[in-house]
């Protein structure tokens, strides 16, 4: 890896090259669905040749490395097959195992180098240890919260923010001293410690909902943390996965925040949560309409032009399939049916369309919010399905409402509205939603899967 | 080759990659947006390289285990990674045949 | 440059860093034309860093540094204030000065470093010689032919690619051998020499009107070279200067092959102007549809829909200001007039719009090919002004035309379709246009500058 | 250094750089393809550095000259380059006055 001079040594650095370039295509490749597959063998040839090219060092024992591999894979592969709905905690968890594999790399080279390790690299080191630490505690906690292990709701507590600034404090003057002495082994177990429980402290607040967020940031302190391990290592390979991986979890936590019109320091600063706090403000007082499945399957064979808008009940109820019937039994009625995505509906970017996906619902019905927005007008029924805020029409109108600016579906335009939930409680926001009380909508009470079930069978003439 | 021009490089490399990384990823299509979280992840874990040869080296008992355990969490995100994000991208089916043959 | 440890090393080689980030920044600013402008400052300011960083470099003389940039700022002036109609024969020029530049560093480096030179450093380095010395003949042959100092018309003749050929082959030998023994300085002149030459023979036989092509060629060879003088010198910031320069000269040719429907080996290798010795083959015999300068205006003036379609007579006749005052006069009159621009319009890429541009002609009424196609049947009157090929019909429908294939603009589907040109002669495919025999085809015979004056005359009542 | 880590170093310069090229200019507007060669003209005329380098040091005669000429071509090439394009560039003009805001 550092670059002595020697024909293997040249060799291995070429196949690191040519395993960047296969890093990049494969990400470049997941611009549209159609290259995406190619876009995963480029990744997995990548992967292998920089794997081969490592094990070509000399003087290497391979039997540990054997073992080691064949049980990561064995690990992997169940992390592998999780249900659609388990993805955001997985995805979580395995930030936490390639945060941990940056950590004890960086805590190994800082024994194996000092005391005589220059300054800089010991500052990187520092750097790539702190953010691995907290990255894989944080990550972990993210996970237990969105696996429901750990209490969802934000856990706040005075001056919390002063002790976590003290934390990253500490760790940081730790980080310095040993910058200037590099003798001082011992202190670097605290900073290590330090970081970890940074991590915790960092998640604790946050509300469950929100982790989707942190997971993308958490994933971009991933990426620098082991861009970090490469300018220690001096590997340009990774390096560079390290950059792609990081402004990749840096662009989707902005996408997210923007779509959720949170500002982006708002976020970095983990300050969410209280907006949970103001949650079920809605008064159950105002009058609604509410329909039964077989009135809702009376409207919905009437229609022609039908938008279907999922939300995270969609996923909660795993609806997902009975919702693909409803889409067949209403296209064989010669219904049109697309699917409205906001891209922040759901709990992680992109839920819908995999659990949509999942259900071979083919994605060309699936509709960008701003492509589909001005549809709705021309739309007989927009079936809203376990969706809440991302419908909520006071984002555009109501300047006091916390999602007040945020880009919402604008459901409320169709002829018809049916809104598909289970009670008049709110959503992830915690916001009562002007929408169920409008003249045309109509409340369908259920659990989604199972309503959606009973107006599919109402479609199929009581068989279903 | 002494480290202040290696810091130099780095840097470079870092910068270019990074520039790389906002453009290409600004571009995938937010219908894969998880995909790519996957997907990324696993490609992440190309940190193994670094595990493998702190275990290969054998330098101390320490550095072993530490990358012992390194190479395993590694790993393990390598395979499950590709194999989620493979899953996820076969789901996505085009209505249009043309698209299928290449999605399937 | 060579990475010496040295705070002022490393000071040198951020502002190269931060030189690089400015470059690639101003290519990208280049993407619209709102923030084109940028780009260009950006560049600026990361050249006068990069300059600055160089010349910290410690005992530098800088006497002779100073009067050097002063001449070159004194040639450049002129350089930057050609007329429009002079872009390509200037860009050509620059080429072959960037690569003057280039292989007047790379021999001298030969002179210091030979014999103790690595082989490696030896191969890139008779590479950026090579690639240098072609490219400064070769584009000043380019400049010559577009300037008509020298005979526009391909000059070809038996076994001409052999000895083109043997002499690349002759060079490469050289460069070697010289890799294998670089004791043997006295080898390096005539690797040089041979260079030159060939820079010449490859464009002796190519026609006046493919220049435009090999220029983004020879645009990329001179990138490339760069390139290599950045690997010898272990300059990061040419290495990424080089290689954009490179990617954008090859981009643009394969753009414009494209759109000529020549095949990109096909340009490759010169093989082109072939096709003008097919030249003139109009048939003078079929019968005409001619029209005088009130005839056009009447009809201009009634109608409601005109599409102009510029072309390399345009620039030949430096009419644009004149159908700047078309566009004027029939704006006033409440005609909607808009430009369609065909990508290889003219004889540079973005040639049209560049001088309509310079005309005052708002860009947002330039539009491209593929947008404007669809719109010609619903137009009045398409106005060809001094464009031949690029609308010429053949190319959708006779496969033995050699344009045939080549995207062209559909004027023919225009309800009325007037052609200014002097002649019948063809123009650069040098192939017959079966427009001009249409029905709903008016010739308007002249000079594109005179004729368009008269049109705008008629308009405005005698007086203009 | 030695130069084989020099020349993978510079490997994978060339190698990003160049794919950035290729995403950066790809996305050019057609309407600037002209501009754009002028400018990529200038900015490759950053090879001024080594020229400069070569006179600055006026380690042979030989090398002195050369360097000269080259500085003298290279820098013509800058001021040329960007002076055009500028004047290109102040050329486009929108008709809606937002753009003419910034282009002018
Ligand atoms: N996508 C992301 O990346 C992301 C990340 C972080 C935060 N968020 C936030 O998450 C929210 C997403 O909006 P959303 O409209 O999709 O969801 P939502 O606003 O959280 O509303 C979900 C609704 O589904 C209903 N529901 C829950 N379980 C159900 C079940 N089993 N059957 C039927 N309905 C059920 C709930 O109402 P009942 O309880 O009455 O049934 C709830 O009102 C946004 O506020 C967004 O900012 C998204
Ligand atoms: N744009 C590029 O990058 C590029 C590069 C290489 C090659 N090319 C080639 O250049 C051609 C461009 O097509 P084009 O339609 O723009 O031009 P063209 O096909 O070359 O035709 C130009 C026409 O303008 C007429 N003309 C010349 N001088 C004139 C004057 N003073 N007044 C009025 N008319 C005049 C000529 O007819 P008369 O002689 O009868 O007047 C000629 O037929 C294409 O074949 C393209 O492949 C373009």
């Amino acid at each position: 890896m550092t670059g002595e001079i020697g024909a293997i040594q040249v060799l291995i650095e070429l196949l690191y090259l040519i395993a960047s370039v296969l890093f990049i295509l494969s990400l470049k490749w997941m611009s549209s669905p159609t290259t995406a597959r190619h876009g995963i063998w480029a990744g997995e040839i990548g992967m292998v040749l920089a794997i081969g090219g490592t094990l070509l060092n000399h003087g290497m024992s391979y039997h540990l490395i054997a073992i080691a591999l064949v049980l990561g894979a064995i690990i992997g592969v169940p992390l592998g097959e999780v249900a659609m709905t388990a993805v955001p905690q997985r995805t979580a968890l395995s930030h936490a195992f390639g945060a941990l594999c940056v950590t004890l790399v960086g805590s190994a080279e800082f024994y194996l180098r000092t005391p005589d390790i220059s300054r800089f690299m010991m500052a990187v080191l520092s750097l790539e240890v702190i953010l691995g630490g907290l990255t894989v505690t944080g990550s972990l906690m993210a996970a237990g919260k969105l696996q429901e292990i750990l209490p969802q709701r934000p856990l706040t507590y005075k001056g919390q923010n002063l002790v976590n600034f003290l934390l990253l404090a500490g760790a940081l003057v730790i980080a310095v001293s040993l910058v200037l002495h590099p003798g001082a082994r011992s202190l670097f177990p605290f900073m290590v410690l330090i970081a970890l429980a940074f991590g915790v402290l960092l998640i604790i607040p946050i509300g469950g909902a929100d982790m989707p967020t942190v997971i993308s940031l958490l994933n971009g302190y991933a990426g620098l943390s082991a861009a970090a391990m490469g300018f220690v290592l001096d590997s340009k390979l990774l390096i560079i996965a390290g950059a792609l991986d990081g402004s990749s979890g840096l662009i989707l936590s902005i996408i997210m925040s923007k779509a959720m019109n949170r500002s982006f320091t708002n976020v970095l600063f983990g300050a969410f949560g209280q907006v949970q706090a103001s949650a079920a403000a809605g008064e159950e007082a105002r009058p609604v309409r509410s329909a039964t499945p077989e009135e809702a399957a009376a409207i919905l064979s009437a229609a022609n032009r039908v938008i279907v808008v999922p939300g995270y009940g969609m996923a909660v109820a795993q609806a997902q399939h009975k919702v693909r019937e409803l889409y067949d039994a209403l296209t064989k009625r010669g219904v049109d049916v697309r699917f409205a995505i906001h891209p922040v509906a759901g709990r992680m970017p992109g839920h819908m369309n995999v659990l949509l996906a999942e259900a071979d619902i083919p994605y060309d019905r699936l509709i960008e919010m701003d492509e589909i927005n001005g549809d709705f007008p021309q739309t007989d029924v927009a079936l809203v399905i376990g969706a809440n805020d991302v419908t909520n029409p006071a984002a555009r109108s109501d300047a006091s409402s916390p999602i007040y600016g945020m880009p919402i579906l604008d459901v409320d335009k169709a002829h018809t509205v049916m809104v598909i939930k289970r009670s008049m409680n709110p959503g992830f926001a915690g916001i009562d939603n002007p929408l169920y009380y409008l003249d045309n909508t109509l409340m369908l009470f259920g659990d989604a899967k199972a309503f959606v079930g009973s107006i599919v069978r109402e479609l199929s003439g009581g068989h279903g | 080759m002494n480290s202040s021009s290696n810091l130099i490089n780095a840097l470079f490399i870092f910068v270019l990659a990074g520039f790389i990384g906002f453009e290409v990823i600004r571009r995938v299509s937010p219908l894969l947006h998880t995909p790519l979280m996957s997907l990324t992840n696993a490609l992440d874990a190309i940190a193994v390289v670094g595990a493998i040869v702190l275990v290969g080296e054998h330098k101390s008992t320490l550095s072993t285990v530490f990358g012992f355990i390194a190479v395993v969490a590694a790993t393990s995100n390598i395979v499950g990674g590709f194999l989620i994000t493979d899953r996820m991208l076969k789901m996505f089916k085009s209505s249009r045949p043309a698209d299928k043959s290449v999605t399937k």
